[in-house]
């Protein structure tokens, strides 16, 4: 189905732009939205695929990586609130402490 | 060309430029609104894939309680574009890796097969049924584990931020 | 018959228990030693009961064993805890017993305010249970229980001012020596079992079968191993050259423990494993070489010590070495029935001389204590005169040195000659025979020597106590004097049960019943002897010549004795300022101690600690660590790979993601 | 009941669980409860120990399948027989003793501590009873780690090091173990072997080149715990490290584990191998009794120089074994149990005055025996035990090793390991004279106070074991006899020519020797 091939692309697409904004951007914050970029994009896949198949499982599987990202943002976010108050930062380079 | 074509085009389009804002922006609001932006596209998506649930959760949770966590960390640390430092690093690298990265996706697309066996859920059925009815089925029934495993993992996270934030702010 | 046998050892250990367990509690000493009393007189009394019933068996069928229970079942190996009632296991229990009890009795009184008064009394208790299972254990394993306990008692005992590094010194001393003659011991074991077990199927370690089994094994070659290994235990116990040292250390000991333990009884045992395991000592010709000469050379090199120490306790030590010495002499010519003699009237006038040596320091000590001096009790040049003061025990204590110098009548006489006798005339050694009987007769010279010039010195001459403490010196209680009466009378009368043949005919044919009584202990080992060595006839007249050369001897000891420390105090000085090394060498012991610190003793630690320092913790642990230390260097190179940067983690992912998806995608 | 073992073996566990639910202040309480888990451990193995006959076969099976994962099938298989019945009853009767005795020793942490002893008391005997190698694998790790924290955390002031230590070696060994094992079972795939199952291994041939190397990584693992010159070194760490109860556990039963696995693995799974390693292992085996007898005499530290003694006792248990009849292994089996009580009571000697004093240097006592007469009764017994003295337990184990060892092919090594005899009495009686004996000079010293009941009720049962099996020490060795007879038959079966020649020239022992003496330089 065509219509399949062009989400899957689409989600291609989006993933490699979350990929390449995580490997090139320095702000914390701004990689993890990349990072939330890349889930999404592979949510899209599920959801396509679900919805090809006819099958649900995929979009429960969606429902649980939501459920993964709202955690990881919970946990993330209050990670970096750490991290800037203890560096004045929010710049990945200056995370370096599990240097050598 | 029939019009959901041409509305996927658009709205296709919307969600790569968007998401290349969130990657070229300099300012993190910026980003993140972007990012807000290709959320909804995706559940615009999501809503032409069938599965209205999906795109309600994309927006209430994704668009709406994640980036607002996101946006408010922004706000709460005051951070802003700072002109003298720079926010890329290594990007003709980064560029080349996504571009691979795609190039792999794509010869996945290109060699994998995807069946075309028919399954029990049809446009027909969700229209009966009702999507949320058939996903919460599912959800309680074949997934009821993950389902509380998951939960406690939101409880763990919950403890955890409440935990992190907490020291760190005394 | 024996069914009550049990009881004999039974008795002591029951004495032990109660006293060792309850003694600290009960704090009244005549509670404590009638309790320990009591009990060894109790196994006197079964004792006795046992040697009336065993004579009143057919001579041929006094050898009875008596079950307990099994002990140690493992394969072909099997050993009960079962008695041997035997004429020679008798023997050993009535001098075990009996002196045992007189012993007790005098310890009564002569410990009387000791600290740790009942741990006195357990181990004397203790011992004598050991001692009691060495002798009627009907296996060399459960031999080699009481061989091992006595020895840890004796440990124990010499131990018993523990407060003294000497005496602490001397117990280890004694213990470990002992246990390098125990480790010849189980070599013996082991080799016995297997030989005999794998040649011949005989899987036995109970005298009983080994006996039956003897002529199963060859003469020399292995047994000639196995009873070296063996000997190497008697001469540990038996403090005999190479091995005696610790005996003379062991006087740190109380007095009736050296008495009972180191006179007496525990270190005759070698004497009676010996015996025990005649028939197969004489299946090896060489090893009974090596036992004949050990046991003169013994004989001789001690008594050569004796002659110059001033410490009376010392000196009888020697003289006990020395006298162990002729027991073993007379083991390694063939003659058991006269060493089991010797060794039991030397138990009778050694543990008399112990005895009233004790008393003596015990008086000694008494006294030095009221003038507050510090001279030491035990040295004889602090003495002198004390006759008068004692003359109970001055009387017992000359009846047994003239035992002990072989004067004719008294029991040392009896025993001594016949060894001195078979010493020449046995038919094993050939022409050794003439040497050892010159080494043994020298001995007995020298023997007479020292023992009177310990009588002088002590009892005769002119009070040489510090002044003022002469008036402090008495007699012992009662409770001291009469073990010493009683063995005084068995050091006269103990040596009437062995009269030579050759005497015996004398007086109308008395019989040697000793020998009579023991015979069918020996029969195995006599009987193999007359089929492989040819007897050489020795006209009476010789060994009338003989036995009044050994008196001649000892009568020259007495009257030098008597001339250097009675007549002539002066000279002994003299003729140490003459020879000056000499009398420090024998002084010294012949610095043999000193010998054995060099050559063993010092290089055991370093090595020892070579091993820790070098071996251990240089070379295993500095290859353990060393190859812990590559290992972090190799770390300390890649660790630089982490950079701590999240990017270049996020690079190093991608790549991989990329590579491993590239390598399914193009394979 | 069919699955006592399994109640046996998991009550820690359960015990484990009811610490964890008990707040970490209420010290008093943490130590009852664990003490009454291991008490109870205890009192469930007696019917075990009721209940076994005196046969060759595994009594109490449980054999139920646990893990298939592909071509892998790991079944919950666990039983007892005659060679692991005392080795259980000693873990459950020790771990009582153990928890008891760093009653006040431990403050710091008792939660953890308990719940470590605990955890390592059912790792214990889950190896010992596990039938399945591969379970018995896990079991064997289990044990390692609670040991590791136990070391580590409650341990002297070189704790880490000694942890580590202690933790690598083994884990060196058991990883090759490892390896041995897969590639065991995967030779069991091809002979028609569907499981991890010990007795089916048993049956299995394999060729005489891979059993040499299947032994030697076996061996490797167990004679790093047993353990054997040279791999030895860790143990006197350890030991001077580990709190006394972790010393006991590890003298007493984690050693054990060594030699056990000699002979309820190494040895019949590997017949031609044993054969051909024998002569290695005897030859290191004398090294360790003499060596570790000379290093312990020079040791200032008293608990090193139990350590060492250990290493040495340990020599002997292999001569034994690895003699191959039935004197010789049961002596050894017997020794494991002998060393096992005897050891353990001299750590816990040495944990009583390190608790009073906080030293254990030789040179920091002198004459304690004026001023603390019960202890001195009590150290006096166990020392004489561990040299093995007649009339105490360690002599009759000691005793049968010997005799064994020297009727086997092993004669010229017993003699020169029989005079460790004599060393042993050296080191151990002159460490005793120093402590115990002569003038009480340190004024700390003069204020000791002698055992507590406490200290005396953990003696007690160790004192009077040693009496028992020194004295009537065959039901001990009944019970194990038949299993006995069935090792040597298996770890010997393929050794009857080789055997057979040794029989037919006894005589010609002596020219044995050099051989021997050559043979460990070829591999």
């Amino acid at each position: 189905m065509d219509n399949l091939s062009n989400y899957l692309i689409l989600s291609a697409v989006l993933f490699s732009i979350g990929t390449i904004g995580v490997l090139v951007r320095r702000n914390i914050i701004v990689m993890f939205m990349c990072i939330e970029l890349m889930l999404n994009a592979v949510n899209l896949t599920f959801v396509a695929l679900s919805r090809h198949l006819g099958n649900l499982d995929g979009q429960v599987f969606v429902f649980f990586i939501m459920t993964v990202a709202a955690a990881e943002a919970a946990v993330g976010l209050a990670m970096f609130i750490a991290f800037f108050n203890n560096r004045e930062s929010i710049d990945a380079d200056d995370a370096s402490l599990m240097k050598w | 060309m029939d019009i959901s074509t041409i509305f996927f085009t658009i709205v296709s389009v919307v969600a790569v430029v968007s998401a290349l804002l969130v990657v070229t922006c300099k300012n993190p609001i910026n980003s993140a609104l972007s990012l807000i932006l290709t959320f909804f596209c995706l559940a615009t998506f999501y809503a032409m894939l069938e599965a209205p649930f999906m795109a309600a959760i994309q927006v209430i949770v994704y668009a709406g309680a994640i980036m607002v966590l996101i946006v408010f960390t922004i706000m709460l640390l005051n951070i802003r574009a700072d002109a003298n430092k720079k926010s890329f690093h290594n990007v003709p690298l980064g560029i080349v890796v996504g571009i691979i990265t795609l190039l792999t996706a794509g010869s996945f697309l290109a060699r994998g097969k995807v069946s075309d066996l028919p399954g029990q859920i049809t446009p027909n059925i969700i229209h009966q049924v009702g999507h949320t009815e058939l996903i919460g089925a599912v959800m309680f029934t074949e997934f009821i584990l993950p389902f509380e495993i998951t939960s406690i993992l939101l409880l763990a996270a919950i403890v955890g931020a409440v935990i992190l934030a907490k020291r760190n702010l005394s | 018959m024996f069914d009550n046998v049990w009881l004999i050892p039974l008795f002591p250990l029951i004495g032990f228990l109660i006293n060792g367990l309850l003694g600290k509690k009960i704090k009244n000493e005549t509670v404590i030693g009638g309790i320990a009393s009591l009990a060894v007189f109790g196994s006197f009394i079964v004792s006795c009961k046992t040697f009336l019933g065993l004579i009143s068996l057919p001579a041929d069928k006094r050898v009875v064993d008596v079950k307990i229970f099994s002990w140690i079942t493992a394969g072909n190996f099997n050993a009960d805890i079962a008695f041997l009632i035997d004429p020679l296991s008798c023997l050993m229990i009535l001098i075990v017993t009996g002196i045992g009890f007189l012993i007790h009795i005098y310890s009564i009184g002569y410990m009387h305010g000791e600290d740790g008064f009942y741990r006195f009394f357990a181990y004397l208790n203790l011992f004598i249970f050991s001692m009691l299972l060495l002798v009627l254990g009907n296996n060399l394993l459960l031999m080699f229980v009481g061989w091992e306990g006595v020895g840890l008692c004796s440990y124990l005992l010499i131990g018993y001012y523990f407060k003294k590094k000497s005496a602490g010194d001397a117990g280890k001393k004694a213990f470990v020596m002992n246990r390098v003659g125990d480790f010849g011991f189980l070599l013996g074991i082991f080799g016995l079992f297997w030989y005999l077990g794998q040649n011949h199927n005989v899987w036995t370690v109970q005298f009983t079968e080994l006996s039956n089994s003897a002529h199963l094994l060859p003469t020399g070659g292995i047994v000639t191993f196995i009873t070296l290994c063996f000997f190497l235990g008697a001469t540990g116990k038996s403090a005999q050259i190479p091995l005696y040292t610790w005996l003379p250390d062991a006087m740190e000991g109380p007095t009736p423990v050296s008495a009972l333990i180191h006179a007496a009884t525990m270190v005759t045992a070698g004497v009676y494993m010996i015996g025990r395991m005649s028939y197969i000592f004489v299946r090896a010709p060489e090893t009974m070489v090596v036992v004949a000469v050990v046991g003169a050379c013994t004989a001789l090199f001690a008594a050569t010590i004796g002659t110059a120490q001033n410490d009376i306790k010392r000196v009888l030590a020697y003289s006990t070495v020395s006298q162990l010495g002729y027991m073993v002499l007379a083991m390694g010519v063939g003659a058991f029935t006269a060493g089991v003699f010797h060794l039991m009237t030397h138990a009778f006038f050694k543990a008399c001389l112990f005895l009233g040596s004790g008393a003596v320091i015990h008086s000694m000590h008494g006294a030095l204590h009221h003038v507050h001096s510090h001279d030491d009790a035990q040295d004889m040049r602090n003495m002198g005169g004390l006759k008068k003061y004692m003359p109970l025990t001055f009387l017992t204590f000359l009846i047994a040195t003239i035992a002990i110098a072989g004067i004719p009548g008294f029991s040392g006489f009896f025993s001594k000659d016949e060894i001195l006798w078979q010493a020449f005339a046995n038919p094993l050694h050939g022409g050794l025979n003439t040497f050892l009987w010159a080494m043994g007769a020298v001995a007995a010279g020298l023997t007479a020597f020292y023992m009177f010039r310990l009588v002088f010195m002590t009892f005769f001459g002119e009070t040489r106590i510090k002044a003022g403490a002469e008036k402090y010196l008495h007699e012992s209680p009662m409770v001291i004097v009469i073990p010493l009466i009683v063995l005084a009378a068995l050091s006269i009368v103990g040596g009437y049960v062995g009269i030579p043949k050759l005497i015996g005919d004398v007086f109308g044919g008395i019989p040697n019943y000793l020998e009579h009584y023991l015979h069918p202990v020996f029969a195995n080992a006599n009987a193999y002897m007359a089929a492989h060595a040819h007897t050489a006839h020795h006209s009476h007249a010789l060994e009338w010549g003989l036995m009044g050369t050994s008196v001649v001897i000892a009568l020259i000891g007495i009257s030098i004795a008597a001339f250097l420390y009675l007549v002539n105090p002066t000279l002994p000085a003299k003729f140490t300022a003459t020879f000056p090394g000499l009398h420090r060498a024998v002084y010294n012991k012949w610095y043999i101690d000193e010998l054995y610190d060099f050559v063993i003793v010092n290089p055991c630690k370093t090595l020892g600690r070579f091993l820790w320092r070098g071996f251990d913790v240089v070379v295993i642990d500095g290859l353990v660590n060393g190859v812990a230390h590559v290992v972090m260097a190799f770390g300390g190179v890649v660790r630089y790979l982490q950079t701590g940067q999240v990017y270049s983690y996020a690079w190093t992912m991608a790549f991989g993601v990329v590579v491993i998806i590239g390598y399914y995608l193009f394979k | 009941m069919s699955n006592i073992l399994s109640l046996m073996t998991f009550l820690p566990i359960a015990g484990v669980l009811l610490l964890l639910f008990i707040p970490k202040d209420s010290k008093g309480v943490l130590r009852t409860v664990a003490f009454l888990t291991t008490v109870a451990t205890f009192v469930v193995s007696i019917p075990v120990l009721t209940g076994f006959q005196t046969i060759a076969d595994f009594q109490f099976v449980e054999n139920v399948p646990w893990i298939a994962a592909g071509p892998f099938a790991m079944r919950y298989n666990i039983g007892i027989d005659g060679i692991t019945i005392w080795l259980v009853i000693l873990t459950t009767f020790i771990m009582p003793i153990a928890v008891l005795s760093t009653w006040t020793a431990v403050e710091d942490k008792v939660k953890e501590y308990m719940i470590c002893l605990l955890l390592l008391e059912t790792g214990m005997l889950g190896a010992f009873l596990a039938l399945d190698l591969f379970l018995f694998y896990i079991f064997w790790e289990v044990m390692l780690i609670p040991m590791y924290f136990i070391i580590g955390i409650w341990g002297g002031k070189n704790r880490v090091y000694a942890a580590v230590k202690f933790f690598i070696y083994t884990m060196v060994g058991s990883l090759l173990m490892l390896v041995a094992l897969i590639y065991l079972y995967l030779l069991g795939t091809k002979a028609g072997i569907t499981d991890f199952s010990l007795v089916h291994f048993f049956s299995l041939n394999v060729d005489p080149a891979t059993q040499t190397w299947l032994f030697l990584a076996f061996a490797l693992a167990f004679a790093i715990k047993v353990p054997m010159f040279p791999l030895h070194t860790w143990l006197p760490d350890a030991h001077t490290e580990a709190p006394t109860a972790g010393s006991v556990i590890l003298a007493a039963i984690l050693l054990k584990m060594g030699t056990y696995g000699y002979v309820r693995f190494a040895m019949p799974l590997f017949p031609e191998a044993t054969a051909q390693f024998t002569p290695l292992i005897a030859v290191l085996s004398v090294i360790g009794v003499i060596y570790a007898a000379f290093v312990a005499m020079v040791q200032e530290d008293v608990k090193k120089l139990v350590a060492y003694s250990s290493v040495a006792h340990l020599g002997y248990v292999m001569l034994g074994l690895f003699s191959l009849n039935e004197q010789g292994v049961t002596g050894g089996m017997l020794q494991m149990i002998n060393h096992g009580i005897s050891t353990g009571a001299l750590f816990l000697i040495v944990g009583f005055i390190y608790e009073r004093r906080h030293t254990r240097l030789i040179s920091d006592f002198g004459g304690l025996a004026k001023q603390m007469p019960i202890f001195t009764v009590i150290f006096m017994i166990v020392t004489l035990s561990s040299i093995a003295v007649p009339g105490t337990n360690g002599f009759v184990g000691e005793f049968l090793i010997l005799i064994g060892a020297y009727e086997s092919s092993l004669r010229w090594y017993t003699i020169i390991a029989a005079s460790g005899v004599i060393l042993a009495a050296v080191y151990m009686l002159w460490m005793f004279q120093r402590v115990m004996f002569g003038e009480l000079e340190n004024p700390k010293n003069q204020k000791l106070e002698d055992l507590n009941a406490r200290e005396i009720a953990i003696m007690v049962p160790l004192i009077v074991l040693i009496f028992v099996i020194g004295v009537y020490p065959n039901p001990f060795i009944e019970k194990m006899t038949p299993s006995i007879k069935k090792v040597i038959a298996q770890a010997k079966v393929q050794q009857t020519t080789a055997q057979a020649v040794s029989e037919a020239q006894p005589v010609a022992a002596p020219a044995e020797a050099p051989q021997a003496a050559t043979q460990p330089a070829a591999h």
